[in-house]
């Protein structure tokens, strides 16, 4: 597809957790804990506060009035703070620096005096029913020529265990939001520029790794169609999927809503009830619903079935919003009779309602109330649909599609957070931010500096060990000996069931200094880590698992090869020690050190000399 | 350049780049602007434009109704925000309070009774003064005199369980007059000023009959202590359930969302008593709390106060070295009412040596009285009873429950 | 007719009867005599004759024996009584305090240690001062230097947190340093002495390493808690379990009667700290609690003292009227620092405007530090420490545990 | 038996409780609870304080050390006092009065300055340790010349729920103890005093009733005996039983000396074990044992078998002893063969300790310490039977034996309560104190003013009931009918299984009215209070179980009985009201109303008069 052509137009906000000590506005570690090891739980509602009110309509504020119960778990690592029971500490000064050297890497202009914010969020991922959020920096850019238009610093919302309970340990947790304009093109370029943001964020080493410790939106629109926001695109590898099929999506609206336009077609404002209609019905699903509704969509016959993404139709989108009144989803005449629908109960339908087969005809079948609601949604979509694309919140599918998630949401509602003090940006302090090297730029140093391959540096720069590669590279062990262990062994044995975070650093560099020095073979190295991820010490894993031989053994083998090859040792006298060394090494396993091995090899290689 | 002022529309130059903003305000040396995003940010006033000056937004009118069927409850303010507005456009938040904002706020209010509403003062409460007490005891009055079938005052918790005891000693009352603050502010989603403010009308229109204070029960949103005003006290800063009874159980509890009510069987019942009240304080009396180590001359002077209420340690003692000092003030005149910083538990003087002295020169053992409790009692009983006999018969007996004949088992 | 005295063989003739017993006292003009039976009664001397007068009785002498084989503790008494013995001839108390005492009275304690004991003081705890912490900080200093695995402080309960405080602010420990004293008498077959010494001994020679206090966490003889010295106070006058952790969980327990010891992942353990002695203590600190109307008269002269807390209500407020005395008075040099009066939980002076005022007049955040906490802390800070940017530093960082980077979730 | 000549002497200890508002040294109500209302529960340990342990023995020393864990229930009527969690209050002046007036009825003298005690009790039942008690008074009369010795005022102890468990409820309720001289010399006296002083008790009106509310315990000696203290006889029937089989004990007691020290026996002073001699024992108590000790009591043979009380032999009291071990019994050679021990075992046994038929082994079987425990108790009550009778604590059993408990207490360890303040007992005071009627006194009033019978005056006088006689009196209620109603009927229809506690005197009063003023029969009282004790209103029970009859149905039955009669009518005129009146009430039950009945029965009659 000619991406150009179609105008398209992406941007991409990032949400990085910080690696900092200390959550943003208290003093608990940023850490993250196992639901069952909770401490304690309570509950709480949230209410919108009636400013909130002014401006919506009845049926909507009634909405917002309900009062939801949430239920939240404590740990012994969270505080009053989290439980909105405290006034949030100072602002945490290394999320604060650290945010700040992040807006330096994109080259932006950090703001004067940091003005903490308010933003409301009742959906119970924050204890207090607001979100606190900062702008810190504007105005970066990207290699692509673009630009990044904000950097803010937020505390990461509550997990959400199920339903409406909701974990602890993450709130609070400082997160930076990094905000692009819609200044990318293809899919392609939306993928690395978000892949670009990612290796800058991970080039500080000082964020969160690992899953939903990062989390992309992405905004894209076609010209002709609208913004849509795509939520919490987790894997970097469906980026550029997401785009295509989004404007796929677009493209599809605007040729339907063309083709509506030509047809003059139109939807009926209010639904009818047709429940007498299916009283003799086969359809389970007819027959269970209190109320049957149907809306008549005028001369959409044949578009609401017809496929806007791969396996969904403009009725997807129907039924996505009819679902946010709790029903299971509608049917519509585009691809009935079907269901246990009969073609006569169809006829019977237009019939009654004076349609024809030009028109579509949607039913919703649930209780009145929800039925109720269900159609008014069909309708407000069906209209939408006259317009091309609505603007809305969408949410990621498995392969790429995106659902409807809810409306865009209107300007975001913030008011100051007086508890927490303005912080001034001195241009000192600003001045006396290092920046870290580039992973990239880190990767081709390790490779030109330590000679390890290409592919092998790059992934070890980007990878969470990265410190424990560099430790291992002061202390000298062979680079390319501690990538591979790294990226390749410990994932294996991991793989097959060993906990590897039992092994620490520590124990970890002296399995490889034991390989290096030759007290354990290299094939060893597996089964030292699985042991020592078991608890053992490294000398015990060392002596259980590759025994020191004695140095009596260690002779009769000597002896044993030196003999088996008299006649080279004879011949190249001296000279055959490194060759046999390496015999005698293959032989033992590294079970004995190589110093030991060489001494007692060259008394026998003298031997053998002499007895010619 | 014109002088900016809030809410105006402004283009702000910054970092390259235009914002459109509206001016907020001058907060140290920075022009705090509020992005057109919602944030704010602080950056050079120098960088601002002004654009225009917008006709003030008047507020959306939503008219609330009252039940004429209901019963008719007073709320009475002193300060304390049952209701608050944000204006997102400037960030501000200004607190509400006629009935149609608090109805708009908690629409569940409109359910229970109908309200007649009372701004009788917009101040902190750490500011609050026994000359404030009395004119807060003369407007309950009043409204339980109106037929008010029960009354809520809004406070600032500070020193909400101070007034709620004044207001206790001052007034009798044969219906509830309810105490009700909010730990977390009424501009957040997760204010407790709804629940409270629920629990409270359900206990103004129950069968109480005797000043409470009605606030979270636990930091859950699950239940509503009813405190009796004179054994209440706040015990922590920040928590919703810092308010607890000390040395009893509360009068009750209100559930929530169902707002069921439970009374224990020792609350007042409605009814009980004729409204009466008797509305002076004698405000040179002074709470001293003691520590090891503090001088004879930290006590008032001679003749300098009227009553003087001291926190003693454990069962209510000092140090042996003010005996003659609270002596002399004793023999001059001024009354003495010993308490104990411990909060929980009963002053006994008799146990120990001085605790003997400080019976014989007269000092007036508190029972189990809260400190804070007993510095009310006293500058109510002095500006009430001038007999001394007849004080001292106050002082040892319990007015408004305030101390307890038996010592209950919970600490 | 000879002088009655103590102990004294009488004959009585009342109510047409004689009876024998022993004088003991005269008490309000009445002679008190204890009867053969056991009762005293008290009647008119006349009725008295005089009999004889026995040898005094020696006491019993039961030996006990000290196991060298265990770990040295040191007993430091002060006038909290572990010991008591009655002599049921006179009816007479008298506390009792040497190490063969303390070993015939709670055999238990002779299974856990050797004991050497020193009686620094006899006094009421009420009648501690700042000056006798001193000495008591050098006493304790000085059996850690001579080797002690642990040492044990008797102690009063009415101020004993105090005292615990400021011996924890002068000392650095590497051993346990245990208060503990009993809130019901030695001599009764109840009291709390007993369990209280075993546990205390017990944690005295556990991997403990900072000064606590040791007694019932329940009304129940099931285990002793034990508080860190800097977060404990007496929060009841008489209950057993008055000794209370302040927003903390205690360090640790001690059950009874298996004195199996359990400490928590946060109590200081055993070496971590070289032993050493900060023994200044600036004397002129002063600790005032605010209430509503409190006039700003209540506060010291300029230059009265030079370090003030503040036990101010909520989130650590006064009234707005206080601010511009308290502004001179930090302005001509005197500290300040807030604390809360609700005792749980933190102060933030950020929230409210009188917060925002206090900390712009330069008043110090006391964070969650107890009020009687703060003032001990004061008087240690200005003791040891001149320079004022230092002096703030130590005010708002925790040095023996009394302030907490973070709020637990119990009240 | 000849008392006088055996030389009997005899003592009462009374302990009564007082109906007081609230307890000695608290607020609390002096109200027992059933434990299950209990509201809590701790526990503690008690121990001897130090200078207990001075003048005994290491055995002893280390029995008293031993720590005993005791619980205590709670109630929502107990407070911290009770607990020994606070000071004890001033005492109770209700108290003091109640008790300064008993002294007075006894002609005591009070003590002048009233010193409370502390007497230690470590058994639990005082959660304190001690018990606080003090004397009030000295030196009273009995009505046969005897002196009442002293009149304490005491707490009553906490009661035992079971093993250690105690209740607070009665804790602290105030008790006087009255104790009198031992001058009493005949079983019948004793009984006699002993009613006395409980009727003195209960003439002010003031004093709980009840099972456990009073306890007496005794004293009894008889020349050449020794004093027995018997504790708890809570029936005043069973006191002269008591006093009789003590003095036969004695008697039998004092004969066995005779005999033993005529024989020249003895008692080996250690056990021997002999568990080897039972290896194939068929008795399956000593199969069982660990160990089993003989203990030789030489020359008594035939003498622990003796019967001292019926069904009671001075082996009984050595097995009383042996059981405060933990042992179940003894066996001893006097009662063998039997238990499935063999008469060869016994010969086998004699054999091996080297003793003969006259003298007596008793055997000893449980685990080691136990054992030994138990035959050192048996060789010191052996002991004591050469001496006669010993001086002990008895307990009674069922049918007025007694059993040993424990030693004699030595001199109660008693110091001052300190906490409480000596209080003075001023002249004045006392001589404003006004003497109740005696009951005896009440009883006779009654039969001669009140005209009732004397046996039922007696009766009700020292009725629980008696304030409600009176009030029903001072409301001109007929007295023979209250009181028959009180102690007849109500007890009748709580046997039926009527809650009588729900029937207040209001009520009460209520019904004797109505059936007073013929509103209901005198039959239908039990009935009527049957309804009441269910939570009828008098009216609604009268309703319902004797209807009111309506008037025309009154006028029917009234018409029917003069027609009847009409010739006596006609013959005696309006002299025929007050036969008929008769009449016609027994036919309505008292369903109507004595004035209308009349009413309705004067016109019928001038109606039948007229018609003539």
């Amino acid at each position: 597809m000619d991406y150009e052509k179609i105008g398209l137009l992406a941007g991409i906000e990032i949400h990085q957790q910080l690696d900092t000590k200390e959550k943003l506005f208290c003093r608990c570690p940023t850490l993250l804990r196992k639901t069952e090891e909770h401490s304690g739980e309570y509950h709480r509602y949230l209410r919108a506060t009636e400013s909130e009110m002014g401006e919506i309509d009845d049926a909507a504020r009634e909405e917002m009035k309900r009062e939801r119960k949430f239920t939240y778990y404590t740990y012994d690592s969270t505080c009053l703070v989290e439980n909105d029971e405290e006034p949030p500490a100072p602002l945490n000064q290394e999320a604060l620096v650290l945010s700040l050297t992040i807006a330096k890497m994109f080259g932006m202009t950090p703001i004067e005096q940091i003005n903490m914010m308010r933003k409301l969020v009742i959906d119970g991922s924050n204890t207090s029913g607001f979100q606190r959020t900062a702008l810190i920096a504007v105005n970066g850019t990207l290699p692509n020529g673009g630009r990044i238009e904000t950097l803010c610093l937020e505390e990461e919302a509550a997990q959400r265990v199920e339903g409406e309970i909701f974990s602890l340990d993450r709130l609070g947790i400082p997160l930076v939001e990094i905000t692009t304009s819609p200044c990318m093109h293809t899919p392609e370029e939306v993928r690395e520029m978000a892949g670009y943001l990612g290796m800058v964020l991970r080039s500080t080493g000082q964020v969160k790794r690992g899953l939903g410790t990062i989390r992309q939106d992405v905004n894209i629109s076609i010209t002709g169609g609208a913004r849509i926001e795509v939520k919490g695109v987790q894997e970097l590898d469906l980026v550029a999927d997401v785009v295509k099929r989004e404007a796929l999506r677009q493209q599809n609206l605007i040729m339907i809503r063309d083709q509506l336009l030509s047809r003059g077609a139109f939807v009926q404002p209010a639904p009818f009830d047709v429940t007498g209609l299916f009283t003799g019905t086969g359809s389970s699903i007819l027959k269970k619903a209190k109320i049957i509704l149907a809306v008549c969509l005028i001369g959409f016959s044949g578009l609401v079935g017809y496929e806007i993404q791969p396996g969904r139709r403009l009725g997807t989108e129907m039924s996505d919003y009819a679902k946010k009144c709790g029903v299971g989803g509608i049917f519509h005449t585009d691809e009935l009779p079907a269901h246990g629908i009969t073609a006569d109960e169809v006829e019977a339908l237009h019939r009654a309602l004076g349609t024809t087969e030009k028109d579509c005809i949607v039913l919703v079948a649930a209780t009145p109330k929800q039925a109720h609601c269900a159609a008014m949604q069909v309708i407000k979509r069906a209209g939408f649909a006259l317009d091309g694309v609505p603007e809305e919140t969408r949410k990621m599918l498995p392969e790429g599609n995106t659902a409807y998630m809810r409306p865009l949401p209107g300007a975001a509602r913030m008011y100051p957070e007086t508890d927490v003090l303005p912080v001034l940006v001195e241009p000192s302090m600003w001045d006396s931010i290092s920046l870290p090297e580039l992973l990239t730029v880190r990767a081709l140093r390790f490779s030109t500096e330590l000679g390890i391959d290409e592919g092998l540096a790059r992934q070890i720069a980007f990878s969470e060990r990265l410190p424990l590669f560099e430790r291992a590279v002061m202390e000298r062990i062979n680079p390319t000996l501690a990538a591979r262990t790294i990226l390749g062994t410990l994932k294996e044995i991991q793989r097959d069931g060993a906990d590897i975070s039992m092994i620490s650093d520590d124990r970890f560099i002296e399995v490889l200094h034991a390989v290096e020095s030759g007290k354990a073979a290299k094939e060893a190295i597996p089964e030292l880590l699985r042991m020592v991820a078991k608890g053992a010490g490294t000398d015990e894993a060392i002596e259980k698992c590759a025994p020191a031989i004695s140095r009596d053994q260690l002779h009769a083998i000597i002896t044993k090869i030196v003999d088996e090859r008299a006649a080279f040792v004879q011949e190249k006298g001296n000279a055959a020690l490194v060759p046999l060394m390496g015999v005698v090494m293959a032989e033992v396993r590294g079970s004995s050190d190589g110093k030991i091995v060489s001494e007692l090899l060259r008394k026998e290689i003298e031997r053998v000399c002499k007895s010619r | 350049m014109e002088r900016l002022k809030t809410g105006d529309r402004i283009e702000c130059s910054y970092a390259g780049t235009r914002f459109n903003g509206t001016y907020i305000t001058s907060r140290e040396g920075k022009a705090v602007i509020k992005l057109d995003s919602g944030y704010n940010i602080g950056v050079g006033s120098d960088t601002c434009r002004f654009m225009e000056r917008p006709d003030p937004v008047g507020r959306p009118e939503i008219s609330t109704t009252q039940n004429d069927s209901l019963p008719p409850l007073s709320i009475i303010s002193t300060g304390g925000t049952i209701a608050s507005r944000i204006d997102y456009r400037t960030g501000a938040v200004t607190s509400q309070f006629d009935a149609d904002d608090i109805l708009r706020a908690i629409p569940g209010l409109s359910g229970i009774a109908r309200y007649r509403t009372t701004q009788l003062y917009t101040i902190l409460s750490e500011n609050m003064t026994p000359a404030i007490w009395q004119e807060l005891a003369a407007a309950v009055y009043k409204e339980i005199k109106n037929g008010a079938t029960g009354v809520i005052v809004t406070h600032g918790t500070d020193t909400m369980s101070y007034s709620s005891a004044a207001v206790s000693f001052m007034v009798d009352t044969p219906v509830p007059v309810i105490f009700v603050g909010s730990q977390r502010s009424a501009d957040r989603p997760s204010s407790d000023n709804t629940m409270n403010a629920l629990c409270s009308a359900t206990a103004a229109v129950s069968p109480l009959g005797e000043v409470a204070v009605v606030m979270h029960a636990s930091t859950s949103d699950d239940r509503c202590a009813i405190h009796r005003a004179t054994r209440v006290r706040k015990m922590h800063t920040s928590r919703r359930d810092a308010f607890q009874s000390i040395g009893i159980a509360p009068l009750g509890y209100v559930d929530y969302p169902s707002l069921d009510i439970h009374l224990s069987p020792g609350a007042v019942r409605r009814g009980s008593r004729e409204p009466a009240i008797s509305p002076v304080l004698d405000e040179s009396c002074r709470l001293l709390y003691f520590y090891p180590g503090m001088p004879p001359s930290a006590l008032p002077e001679t003749g300098e106060v009227h009553g003087l209420v001291l926190a003693g340690t454990g069962l209510g003692h000092v140090s042996t070295d003010w005996i003659p000092a609270l002596k002399t003030l004793v023999d001059d005149g001024t009354i003495i009412m010993m308490t104990s910083q411990c909060l929980n538990g009963r002053v006994c003087d008799r146990v120990y040596d001085t605790g003997r002295d400080l019976l014989k020169i007269g000092v007036i053992e508190g029972a189990d009285t809260l400190p804070e409790v007993a510095l009310v009692k006293m500058m109510w009983v002095l500006g009430n009873e001038k007999d001394p006999e007849k004080q001292r018969l106050l002082f040892s007996s319990s007015i408004k429950g305030e101390c307890m004949r038996r010592s209950l088992h919970g600490l």
